[in-house]
């Protein structure tokens, strides 16, 4: 799966996207968020505080309890401060 | 996309670098056309302000190529269930932006000019909100992960007077 | 007050006869600026609408020189009392006006889009409501009483929103 | 004192304006308006129904029962149908 990171989220991981493979048991975003933060380094400091992390799963908002399913990509950002 | 010729379609969103005139891209939509009674448009401009004593040099705009377009798109179709509009046109830029120019342009057109209103209100609304778009403010002496703008609750205040979250 | 190039005065109001440029009037009222955060343009134009039939040829805008301009300026004094405004501008044209050609005008900035929309919107409401223009229908084979357009309970549940009425 | 008449009520009247002597017992608005009604003909036509019409006092909007005073102008016309 691919993983998509924007604004202080990719400044904190040090790169704008990677390739992961999901786990047994990561079926949820928010269960995805948290196995990342648990690699530590860089991932550990964006996702410290998950409550303010958004996410996009193939270019759609959802919840942090929306399932992976069989999405391609799923991008991790802050509250966005476009317009 | 970016020709500088603002294409003629009646309902359309883009997403570029460049800046872009935004009096063209509102007479292109109602060029020809006498159906139209009230055209709203909504510009909005990086302003110079200061922080802590420091000017503003930039704004530098970072967004989500392919769903920056798929929301802005999906946001202008809900526009539309809503309001009686005959066209409407929604540019956001991205990138380096000094104070003074363009960052975002709304653009109604209606038969009336409630419609015209709310519908460009809305647009704004919700592209504030839900339009993957981030700001990084550019100061001088300053590049911490403070420099990110942080999202206001007044957005999301804006953006739930109109009912039903999009996503 | 109309020899085509638009004044640059931060607050404005004009009363004419010949077509003006939507875009230069809004441009003359940001131009050289970097303080401005959001601009709102209405414009309100005329329609080909149909009646019976009949189509429209155009209209008759008819005002009370000299009130006009006073009571526009009146209504702007209200909106700048009202929302934090650093420019804005009404232009209403009088005199027969054809379809697809522009009656009025209002821009408004602010550092903040809520007060730019809030601002033009009161201001367009109140135009309808308190500015002295009357307009008549010029369709072909119709010259009685009836041409005159009738003032709408809608106009005035719109102007009534905004609390005290102003005259 | 001078009358200015605007749209139908300038058509109806005949006339866009015209100075009148306003009579002793005529202090409000709409008591101006009745006695100009009063006059028959294009006036009476103008004014056949007061609660549509509207006026201005030296070029400001007032309410039926605003006295006259010492104004020097007075306009009547229907509700405004600018913008």
């Amino acid at each position: 799966m691919k993983v998509l990171y924007f604004a202080w989220l990719r400044e904190r991981v040090g790169r704008a996207e990677e390739e992961i493979e999901v786990p047994a048991g990561i079926t949820t975003v928010a269960d995805l968020a948290g196995w990342l933060k648990a690699k530590g380094g860089g991932h550990a400091y964006a996702f410290e505080n998950p409550a303010v992390v958004r996410a996009a799963l193939d270019r759609r908002h959802v919840k942090p309890d929306a399932p992976l399913g069989d999405a391609r990509e799923i991008a991790f950002f802050p509250p966005m401060t476009g317009g | 996309m970016s020709d500088g010729l603002p294409a003629s379609e009646t309902f359309s969103v883009r997403v570029q670098a460049e800046p872009f005139d935004a009096a063209a891209e509102a007479a292109a939509l109602t060029e020809g056309r006498t159906d139209i009674g009230a055209i709203v448009t909504f510009t909005g401009l990086c302003r110079a302000d200061v922080k802590d004593g420091v000017p503003l040099a930039a704004l530098h705009l970072e967004h989500y190529p392919g769903m920056a377009e798929e929301e802005m798109r999906r946001i202008l179709d809900e526009a539309r269930a809503r309001w009686p509009l005959q066209g409407a046109r929604v540019v956001h830029r991205f990138g380096r932006i000094v104070p003074g120019e363009v960052i975002v342009l709304v653009v109604t057109a209606s038969p009336h000019r409630g419609a015209a209103f709310s519908a460009a209100e809305f647009l704004m609304d919700w592209l504030k909100t839900n339009a993957p778009f981030w700001k990084k403010e550019e100061r001088p002496g300053r590049t911490d992960d403070g420099a990110w703008v942080e999202a206001k609750d007044a957005d999301d205040t804006a953006a739930e007077r109109w009912g039903k979250a999009l996503g």
